[in-house]
């Protein structure tokens, strides 16, 4: 079996940039070539999206939301691989996936919207930067992914070389995940049909109270092996090391180079939701370990070495505190929808028993008016 | 000049599916063993070589992932229409069809549509072995945001599969196999007929008989039968399992009287208990005996040489036409 | 000394949980979640800690793995109890429940029984997301070979849990979330129930109210309000829905004549569809109204804030109610 | 990625042996254990499994059966498997072993019974040396075969270091089978648990009409490799190879080792089943090349160079004509369950349903007697 190696990074916890080697340069090249503005517009997003999470979850232990699901701690690797997909890329994320849909432009309202009980997702992937709608089924997600796939090749917008306008399709999933069947089976798929994709799974160690090691024994980037997809193991808590190698490897899959998998080694900081205890099944101990590899302060850090300014980082805080109350304002406002909605969309095309119960529905309430 | 050829039903949904294939290129045929041998019974012969591999496609072995695929090619704008190898097969893509299918419509409120048809040949009648001779439309009757329909002759086996890849909305399309060989009139001309309705397919005064699939000819044979006992039956064939469209179903019981359903699926919470309670419901003053039910058993569907035993045949039904008539 | 306990119902399903795991060592527990953490909604709690995490394993993630493998272990002798975390999530079983789990005694002609019990919480009323609010005992109790059981009160799930585990057959329990947090008194001195019995729990002379499960309550609710406003209604728990335990049901239609089924799945082709079918033949001569229904909308569970209207109530119920009486 | 290594082969088509060397050495140790008797009766198996075959095929073409399920071709992989299983372990097949089963002591009658339409399989594997009823759901035994191995070590039946007493599992599954998501999550359940189990996998280069291209574009044993399992090729037409490498695997497997995968490389000379039409997907060619590496001719050859007299050959030769003959003997006068056979076996207690469905079909069948 293959050996292992070392998860790729590129940025050290104590903010440090890795030397050159073989196995880093191209990806090197790949952060040389962003801009100090790009490099900014990682930390802010990482910023605003972990403050958003606070607020969502004091928002959810306030009674404004049934549930809250958190993406703490693993910010660079959904905001490095968010910003490497290209404008016309699809991405399929699972349910953590805040910060990717906000560089899509998905306002992240949406996804408060949803954990509300106000809808079942609800946005338009095609007006939200083709970030589709989140799955909670475990990996069910994956295998539309890949017919998605398969439709951009069948529509010939793939492989003919210009990366500028071929398209490819990542999707997100956890390490659970990798033991449900559908995500196998889009793996046997996507290898079948050497589809334009990239499966983007983050190990976060843990798949609500059950450890990693309970789904594999071995480091999950190689089940790539097992299916003939090229794949790399990199630290998660990286985020140049998760848009570089994102990247390179979205821009490998849509030149017709077929599907490829990233594991990103990352940690949930916070709890798997809202309704989790996660002192029942882990320790303070790796908690801490995982805070000391935390991405945003790595990532501080570098660019302050770079010359960020304190008036930068002040900006990006103020930033973030305006956008949380901004989302604020809006949850706690947010309406109920009308009770015959949920006929409105169960088909595209007129239903007989849509029509009769939506029908009774009104009288009935309308009687209930009467009778009150 | 007449448009009427004489076709076996496997071949009229052929036609079918060639039309559909010819009308839009956005359909898309998927499934295990389609392409070269033209499926397991037949019925997508000669489709690949006419539209290539690209349109008509053979998948890795795995339902699960052939619906979830298809899914994904359906959001972005294909009109995949899945063939599962037989009834017994389309359990592992029951997550898929149930969770997603069946939802994403409503998940996207209306933002998208999912014009997707999975084709299943089902029933018994075919002497095979187990897995391969069941029945299982209840489970997708029971699942909101799907459609279900299923013809029972050539000609509504022709047009019917061009209205399920016509609908935006998923449709679960059940082929009776038993009889794929047998040949009826199919009127190229016709301007089709509505995915969703019920057809009273031979009128008569005593007793209603309600079916679909391949019992609609049993419930025929058996109609001959009565009448030469005398007893007058008028044949309703379902046609659409989901919605059912009871009206032709209450006019003639409330002209009958009398109510036998008859399917080849397991009775207990099954289409024929759907329509049983909505016939007793609506046509409670008009019923002058029970609606009654004939079905399979519910046991697993047995060894083929029980398999007699199992379906109901037309003594059976007669028997319950005689309980209806005697009540 | 009277041994009667007030306690919610999770942690009655617990009690009786851990008693089936003292009485017999070949029972295993297995799921997602239900070692450390207790199961999501801890009706696994403490109990890894006292039996050990060979008798109660967190499995890796994947449905299907799960009843796959419970299988092999009931072939080796074993009595697996396996836990669905949400209602929603059991689609991924559906293969290896349908065409393996329910299938195996008879593919053995007897020569292997299957004492498997498949623990799945299920309804709504807990305001939570997609997939978490579902009532899908329909597509179970459709299926041969399966016995499907839900309680309604702590007593019941004690001792049902047991009765389920000590059947040597595929048994599907269903756990009526919303009632997971409700006390009610647990005779644990009681000599059990039959795993397969409904039972009139409340006796009245106008209407008969069917249920199972947490809607049990809100009929018990329901007549409250009725007999305040002068109608007399007896209530039936059904308890088993495969199969079904026609008598109290019969005898209440019998003497009422008028008879409400409330459930909270959609309707079409429902579990209260085939008791309706079934009363209203049944019961034919005693019917002085046409057997009600009054279910969820046949529509995918709505987003929590809608949850109110979509789930039946006492109002819907008596709205049924009042409609029985005045037929 | 791994680099696949040629196919394991110690008996050459030609019929010589393989010289050792690092990769065989081990596995021709196992070989020169074998006795004589041992050799002739896989050769005989082979033979008689193919006689069989061939009877099989003439009852179906004949009427006596609806379909019939040959194995020609890969009575090697079979019987070379079948026979390096030990008394105590425990073999699930997919619906193809048949000399597996009749190594174990099946009545392969029982299999003539079940196509016949007569049973769903209804044998007892107590009664049949642990080997189980066949599956025709691709792939759903693979989990069945990972919970029982998981029971033997639950058991404390493995790893006693006693290969005499320690028991282990083999599952059997084809080359389409592998796409199923039930054999990847068999895969990740057996590696989570390490089970005492061998994964043999036929790869017989077809799914009915598809090409295991299809299903995978890297070699399928590679597949161990993704979810931590150790895997080997072989040439599953030398039952030597069979024999040897199994035979390691499950005493490997059983002694702790955890589970393993063996891929044996063969070839379905016949159509998928008596309803197949080969001669639509496939070509002569291709079918002519396996012919040329066929299982039993090589091992003929090389039991003749190790002085195998004529007398022998004629013997087995005998033998398989009689077990054909008393099998079509048996096989024609087979008789029609009775009709309420089909409550019988259900549920295993009591049932309402069952008791009165089973007594309105007595009650019918009389009627209708009293009609006739
Ligand atoms: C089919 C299915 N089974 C169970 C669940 C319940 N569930 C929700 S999240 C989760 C754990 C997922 O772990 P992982 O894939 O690692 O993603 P993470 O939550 O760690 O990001 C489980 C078991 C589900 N949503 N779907
Ligand atoms: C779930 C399921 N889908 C489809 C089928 C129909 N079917 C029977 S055998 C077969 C091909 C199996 O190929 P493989 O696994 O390579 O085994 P082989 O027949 O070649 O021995 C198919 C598709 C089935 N039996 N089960
Ligand atoms: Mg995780
Ligand atoms: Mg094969």
């Amino acid at each position: 079996m293959t050996e292992p190696t070392a998860a790729l990074q590129l940025l050290a916890p104590d903010g440090t940039l890795a030397a050159p080697d073989e196995r880093t340069e191209r990806f090197l090249a790949t952060v040389d070539a962003l801009s100090d503005g790009e490099l900014e517009r990682f930390y802010r997003d990482m910023v605003v999206i972990r403050r958003f999470d606070v607020e969502a979850a004091n928002l959810q232990r306030q009674g404004e939301m049934g549930l809250w699901v958190g993406s703490m701690g693993q910010e660079a690797a959904q905001v490095g691989s968010g910003h490497a997909a290209r404008a016309q890329d699809h991405l399929f994320p699972a349910y953590r996936e805040h910060s990717v849909g906000m560089i899509r432009g998905l306002d992240v309202l949406d996804i408060i919207r949803m954990l509300r009980g106000v809808t079942h997702g609800g946005w338009d992937p095609v007006q939200t930067g083709n970030f589709h709608l989140y799955t909670l089924v475990i990996g069910a997600q994956t295998l539309h992914a890949t017919g998605y796939a398969l439709g951009i090749a069948l529509d010939g917008l793939s492989g003919t070389g210009d990366v500028g306008r071929d398209q490819a399709v990542i999707v997100y999933f956890g390490d659970g995940a990798t033991s449900q069947g559908d995500v196998s089976e889009s793996l046997t798929f996507a290898a079948s049909w050497q589809t334009p994709e990239v499966f983007f799974l983050q190990n976060n160690q843990w798949a609500i109270s059950v450890p990693v090691s309970t789904q594999s024994r071995t480091p999950l980037h190689l089940r790539g092996d097992g299916f003939g997809i090229p794949n790399i193991q990199i630290d998660g808590n990286d985020v140049l090391a998760s848009y570089a190698v994102t990247r390179r490897m979205l821009d490998e899959a849509r030149s017709g180079g077929g599907p490829r998998l990233i594991e990103a080694m990352t940690y949930r900081i916070g709890a798997h939701t809202s309704s989790d205890d996660p002192t029942k099944y882990r320790d303070d101990a790796e908690l801490q370990s995982w805070s000391a590899k935390d991405p945003i302060t790595r990532f501080a850090t570098w660019l302050r070495g770079k010359g960020a300014t304190d008036a930068f980082f002040a900006e990006v805080a103020a930033e973030a505190e305006d956008i949380a109350a901004d989302i604020r304002s809006r949850a706690v406002t947010l309406g109920v929808p009308p009770a015959t909605s949920m006929f409105d969309h169960v088909y595209s095309e007129p239903h007989p028993v849509m029509d009769a119960q939506r029908a009774w529905l009104v009288d009935y309430e309308a009687s209930l008016e009467e009778n009150a | 000049m007449s448009q009427v050829r004489e076709l076996p039903l496997a071949k009229a949904i052929n036609a079918g599916l060639r039309q559909a294939l010819l009308d839009d290129e956005k359909v898309l045929l998927m499934g295990e063993d389609i392409g070269p041998l033209g499926g397991v019974f037949r019925v997508t012969e000669g489709l690949q070589a006419e539209f290539g591999a690209r349109r008509v496609m053979d998948t890795p072995l795995a339902e699960s992932g052939i619906v979830g695929t298809a899914i994904g090619l359906a959001m972005r704008g294909y009109r995949p229409v899945c063939e599962i190898q037989f009834d017994g097969f389309i359990y592992p893509a029951f997550n898929q069809i149930t969770s997603q299918l069946a939802k994403l419509t409503n998940r996207h409120e209306g933002a998208l549509t999912m014009p997707l048809v999975i084709r299943v040949p089902f029933g018994g009648h075919i002497g095979a072995i187990e897995h391969h001779q069941e029945s299982p439309e209840a489970y997708f009757a029971h699942t909101p945001g799907l459609r279900v329909v299923t013809p029972s002759t050539p000609h509504d086996a022709y047009w019917m599969i061009q209205e399920a890849i016509a609908s935006n909305d998923p449709v679960m399309f059940f082929e009776p196999k038993s009889r794929y060989w047998h040949k009826g009139p199919v009127d190229f001309a016709g301007s089709g007929i509505p995915l969703h309705s019920s057809r009273i397919i031979r009128s008569g005064t005593d007793v209603t008989l309600v079916g679909y699939g391949a019992m609609v000819t049993m419930l025929l044979r058996t109609a001959e039968i009565a009448e030469s006992e005398g007893t007058s039956i008028e044949v309703v064939d379902v046609r659409s399992l989901s919605p059912v469209d009871y009206g032709p179903i209450l006019d003639s019981a409330a002209k009958t009287g009398r109510v036998v359903i008859a399917a080849e699926a397991p009775g207990f919470a099954s289409v024929a208990s759907e329509i049983a309670a909505t016939v007793a419901e609506k046509a409670f003053y008009s019923l002058e005996a029970p609606v009654l039910r004939v079905s399979g058993f519910d046991v697993p569907f047995p060894p083929a040489k029980l398999e007699a035993v199992y379906l109901p045949d037309a003594d059976r039904i007669l028997e319950a036409v005689d309980r209806a008539m005697t009540f």
